[in-house]
């Protein structure tokens, strides 16, 4: 099959994939918070098929940045909805394959004990801590855990005093550190670290926010990348998806 | 320029100010010192100055949040005598860039110290000058310009700072969220605009300050080692 | 203050070792061949070198034994380094004044303005060294270690690239600032003609050692000296102002036994000068000679004679109680049958007599 | 250490030759440029050359991407005529830590080819040695050490470096993925074990490099200037 | 090679404006009191001075004119600077040899080791120069300066810092290297005393000015010139080997119409040489000394007298067909009525006359 796509930068990434065809390695740039998720599902992927795959880790924010740029990706694995929108919108992907391919949780968690428990009581006393979350305005878990503190009306005097990370990762990091008494952080975090991360969580239930919807889109067609596309809606590749702490779109 | 960006401005001037100011006092001595002496620590205190530099930024940061948080030592240390924790914090991130930036000072300091000739130190002291009198009245006037090149190096660098800040700062506005950071969320977020007009006026602004600071160097450059 | 001071101190290829006692109130000059110590034994004696095994005294205060070490910039000592060494960021003003400051000096009274008088420098103050003279640095070098008055004055061949009119202002200068201070000096020199008239004692160093040392005359007369110190010999005598020849600018002086007319020093009647007498301005005769320009004939009788190279002999005379040299060719030597003992004239040059 | 960080590594390794080779070739001459001109441009190229400091490194590569890129001058111009696109490319990495470590390399040059006196020059031209004969045979020697805190500054700088590689490269394996990156992403993925490592080896390595360069410089540093 | 320049130079404060025209193979004595522009004028002769609006040609080749300037690289010149100016990073034989390799010398032939061992540094060419003593470091520099065998060779006080012993041996070296190269010199010095005996040429500066011009014994004896000159004044005389004493190793000279006993030169019999006589070497009688030990009894001529400084007085005699300087006191002057076409005789102590 022949690409299909219109773009300012269309012709450019035809002349390239040509020349990277032998390779035959499908690049799928991946969000950070998923990246480990990836990393199963490409082992998983090509001991069933002969295509190799490579994942590159990145925030999505910057992804889109090298991806209007002409970054030779094949496949784009945003950690939102808006980011796959606006490349539609500006014709970088192959229409029509943009989809949800997992659904984030989002859990408070913390590293010292006495702190979350498994009913959320902490919510009610979260002004007293010191809490960690994600950048509302770069990361769907950030503006997750807003609607979250801000359900509980704590928002406004806690607003100036949050520890902010750019992404999940680092909130993470603030977490497990231990400089930050507790942060909302994605299930998959803390799950896939063997279910030993220190401390206690409490997955919030999904009433208290807004899905954290993830989508995938195809950069450049190829049978490689439609095929991993499809993969990715296999019912292997949702069991490793929410094994790893998401939902999987039904 | 939004008020939360001029507040980010803010803080970056402070931190860049204040890191510059310590490591300038901090870099003095260890960087003559290293001059001078013919220890056989030397190379080593040269290596672990430079050893900063290896490390990607974040990665340093990473480990200096383990070593500020006051769950383990020697956060924990700082935690039990002051009540006071580092991490996420402004006297943090001064510590934070301090060591990131530290080789930026004491590389120029050093290499300039070296030029001072011992016949120099030797004449003050004939004429009755201590040797911090004499380091104060002859060496430092000697060596100016490679102060001006310091403290351009250490603030530049503590102003374009950003894996280390990222991951001890916590980005707390008006504490820890400094300009640096501030771009990036703007870009990281799609708004390219703002991005661009902060880093243009930065970049301006910079460039207007340095410029003044070289051409106020070359005015008063005329005397050499 | 007088000077004592006993200074090892150890280079692989080579070895000072060095025992002084100098008196106070006088200038010292050391002398010797390119590298044979000098710079390092001033070196020692302002606490420049380290790791020497030292023992100074300057004028009853210790100033380095094995038990303390007085660091240099305690010690007051003005030092002229053989280069000029001057500050880079400094004028020459802030160069004279640099010490002053540090020495309690006033570092715009009177004394700033005689010293830079006298090196002629007042016309530099504001320029940078580096767009100086070769001459001119060393001049402001001079002026900086003068200007602090110090304890004891050290000069590494202070005047080597200096005009002849130049060290005639700066020598006596140096003379008197020793006197008026009260401090011993201590002068490296390789030109002992042009610093013997102000020097009262005599340092010949070789190879680090001290090969002689003793008040000028004595070691300027004394014919075992090696040879390479004496191709200026000369010998110098001390005599009292009697009478002036105003018209022709002379003085008449005498001397323990014997009179001579010199140069007007322009000292009252009556008072004691020094006069130095070059070994080669001094002549022999058998008998007085008449008619001549040379002003100063004096009896002599011969002490003992040396050669001196190949073609020369040295000849020690003692003039009334004083012995001077005389520096005549072998072949003059055998002419007149010169041996000790005998009576003789010599010769002495007016014009060589210096105050 | 895994086989696609050996990968980065060596990415990483042949990035910082290439880029403190570079740099000291055209550091020298402009280095030498800046330390001799009475020029009224000298302050406005300082400035210049330092600017890249002050920016966030990974909003210097995004600026970079920018102008790199094929999809609009000058980065169209280049692949008009050579076909290639520098942006997410090797070439493209050297680019841009060249611009970025520049003044890591610049600075120290230029303070030690200030303290290089005019009369030594003058006497090496009375001995017959041509301008470039001079610097390379009584300049260079002279300013050694300075070679080697900036090769060592531009060396560990590049290698640390990671916002602007980070966005211009696009972290492709084998190509464009650097050590700071990969440990970077070990990071992210809270794949703390793997970071703890390669972080470990980078240090170990980089401190017996530094220590070896420092004792190095040390021992045949008794020639002052 | 001969050397004509005319050169112009401004400093804010300093103007140097001099025209030479040096015969080939000489050396010139450069002579002036301190800042009065020696050094600059041997830079702009280097091509060191920018900006300067020069004409300079050397042995028929034009080295700068208003068209075009030979950079300083290719302009074959020895410079002596005033400080040693060793480069820091060289032991002293790369030093030596670092001009010698890029002037088309064998940088460890005969030629290095003649140079080495004359100027008595074998023992230091392993060392680096911060570890030489001042005047060893001197040494050097003109072992390196000489090393390229330069067209022309510029010396400015490169025996300041000596001792008397590397100062006879040097300067013979440097009038040998004139004639082996055949190449103009040019020698700034405080000393005319030390130096007189190799000059060929004297060029008398005062604040940038070339106050005289000329060979040495012109200018010498030309009462003339302004008095500051005058101190070590001397005069030059040429003269042929006849016979020789060799127990008291002294040679018998014949000039035009006179004749003298000197130190023996080693030069064969017959060859000519050059004699300088000090005028406070020369006394004046009106009769004929008998046994004195003054050798050279001469008779003479007054031919001009002129008062030098306070109490002396300088007299030009005529000796044969050559003028020499007599300094002698006024007093004595007055005594002898010493007046023009008095017939005297010039007593010279023979161990002055040096060739
Ligand atoms: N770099 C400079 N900038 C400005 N003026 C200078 C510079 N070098 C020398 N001068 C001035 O130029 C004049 C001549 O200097 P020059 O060095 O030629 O003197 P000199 O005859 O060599 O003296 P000396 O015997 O002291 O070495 C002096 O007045 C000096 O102060
Ligand atoms: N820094 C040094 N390191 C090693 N040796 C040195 C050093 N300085 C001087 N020397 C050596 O020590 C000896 C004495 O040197 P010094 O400088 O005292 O000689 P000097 O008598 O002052 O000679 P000059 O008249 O040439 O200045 C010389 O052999 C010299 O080579
Ligand atoms: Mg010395
Ligand atoms: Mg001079």
């Amino acid at each position: 099959t022949a690409p299909v796509r219109v773009s300012a930068a269309g012709g450019q990434n035809e002349l390239r994939q040509t020349a990277s065809h032998q390779k035959a390695a499908l690049r799928i740039a991946v969000a950070s918070n998923f990246a480990l998720t990836a990393r199963a599902l490409a082992n998983d992927y090509e001991s069933q098929s002969a295509n190799r795959v490579v994942i590159i880790s990145g925030s999505t924010g910057k992804h889109y940045a090298q991806i209007i740029n002409g970054a030779p990706f094949d496949i784009f694995l945003a950690a939102d909805t808006l980011r796959p929108a606006l490349l539609e919108e500006e014709g970088f992907i192959d229409t029509g394959t943009r989809r949800t391919y997992a659904i984030g949780r989002l859990v408070l968690w913390s590293a010292k004990s006495g702190i979350v428990d498994e009913e959320g009581h902490i919510l009610e006393r979260l002004d007293q801590y010191r809490i960690a979350v994600a950048n509302e305005r770069l990361a769907p878990y950030g503006v997750a855990a807003r609607e979250v503190i801000s359900g509980a009306q704590h928002w406004n005097q806690m607003r100036d005093s949050l520890i902010r990370g750019e992404n999940i990762s680092q909130v993470y990091h603030f977490v497990a550190s231990g400089g930050a008494d507790a942060g909302f952080v994605a299930l998959s975090s803390v799950i896939n670290r063997g279910g030993d991360a220190p401390g206690a969580y409490w997955i919030i239930p999904q009433k208290l926010y807004t899905p954290i919807d993830q989508q995938a889109v195809i950069l450049r067609s190829s049978l490689a990348a439609i095929d991993f596309m499809a993969y990715l809606g296999s019912e292997d590749a949702k069991a490793i998806i929410s094994t790893s702490g998401y939902r999987v779109p039904q | 320029m939004s008020e939360a960006d001029l507040g980010a401005l803010f803080v970056t001037l402070r931190l860049a100010f204040a890191t510059t100011i310590i490591l300038l006092l901090i870099g003095t001595p260890l960087a003559w010192w290293l001059s001078r002496t013919r220890s056989r620590a030397k190379p080593v205190i040269e290596a672990l100055v430079a050893l900063p530099l290896i490390l990607p930024p974040t990665v340093l940061g990473f480990y200096l949040l383990l070593l500020l948080s006051p769950a383990r030592f020697p956060g924990s240390l700082i935690y039990d005598l002051t009540g006071y924790s580092l991490a996420f914090t402004f006297s943090g991130l001064v510590i934070g860039s301090v060591l990131y930036s530290m080789p930026f000072v004491i590389q120029p300091l050093q290499n300039a110290f070296s030029g001072v000739r011992q016949e120099t130190l030797e004449v003050a002291a004939t004429l009755g000058a201590s040797p911090v009198d004499a380091f104060r009245s002859v060496v430092l006037p000697m060596v100016r310009s490679a102060y001006i090149t310091a403290a351009i190096l250490g603030f530049a660098h503590t102003v374009g700072e950003f894996g280390v800040v990222l991951m001890i700062g916590g980005s707390i506005p008006g504490e820890t969220q400094v300009l640096s950071i501030a771009i990036y969320d703007h870009v990281e977020s799609l708004e390219y605009a703002q991005a661009h007009t902060i880093s243009g006026i930065l970049f301006l602004v910079s460039f207007i300050l340095l410029f003044l600071v070289y051409t106020g160097k070359r005015k008063s450059g005329m005397m050499r080692l | 203050m007088s000077v004592t001071a006993k200074i090892r101190f150890e280079r692989p290829d080579f070895v000072l070792d060095a025992e002084l006692a100098l008196p106070a109130q006088s200038i010292s000059v050391v002398f010797g061949v390119s590298g044979s110590g000098k710079t390092t034994l001033l070196r020692s004696l302002a606490g420049l070198e380290s790791h020497t095994d030292n023992r100074i005294e300057v004028g009853g205060s210790v100033w380095q034994d094995n038990k303390r070490t007085i660091p240099t910039h305690l010690r007051k000592v003005g030092f002229v380094f053989q280069e000029s060494r001057l500050f880079p960021h400094l004028k020459v003003a802030g160069n004279v004044r640099y010490g002053m400051k540090r020495n309690g000096q006033d570092p715009s009274g009177k004394y700033f303005e005689r010293i830079t008088r006298i090196l002629d420098i007042t016309d530099l103050l504001d320029r940078f060294p580096e767009s100086l003279s070769g001459g001119e640095q060393q001049r402001v070098a001079i002026a900086r270690a003068l200007a602090i008055k110090p304890e004891l004055l050290l000069l590494d061949e202070p005047l080597a690239s200096l005009d002849l009119a130049s060290k005639q202002k700066i020598l006596p200068f140096i003379s008197r600032i020793r006197n008026e201070l009260k401090i011993p000096v201590i002068y490296v020199t390789h030109s002992l003609d042009e610093v013997v008239r102000i020097a009262d004692w005599l340092i010949l160093l070789d190879s680090g050692r001290v090969v002689a040392a003793g008040p000028v005359n004595e070691i300027l007369t004394n014919p075992d000296i090696p040879l390479m110190f004496r191709y200026d010999a000369s010998s110098v005598l001390e005599a009292t102002v009697q009478e002036r020849d105003i018209e022709h600018h002379l003085d008449f002086l005498t001397g323990d036994g014997y009179s001579l007319w010199v140069q007007s020093s322009d000292q009252p009647i009556g008072s004691a000068i020094r006069l130095s007498i070059a070994a080669r301005d001094v002549s022999v005769t058998l008998s007085h000679a008449q008619d001549t320009s040379i002003l100063n004939i004096l009896p002599a009788v011969v002490e003992s004679l040396s050669p001196d190279g190949e073609s020369r002999t040295l000849v020690v005379l003692r003039i009334g109680s004083q012995l001077i040299l005389a520096r005549i060719t072998s072949r003059s030597a055998t002419l007149l049958k010169l041996e000790p003992g005998l009576a003789v004239f010599a010769q002495i040059k007016g014009v060589a007599v210096i105050s």
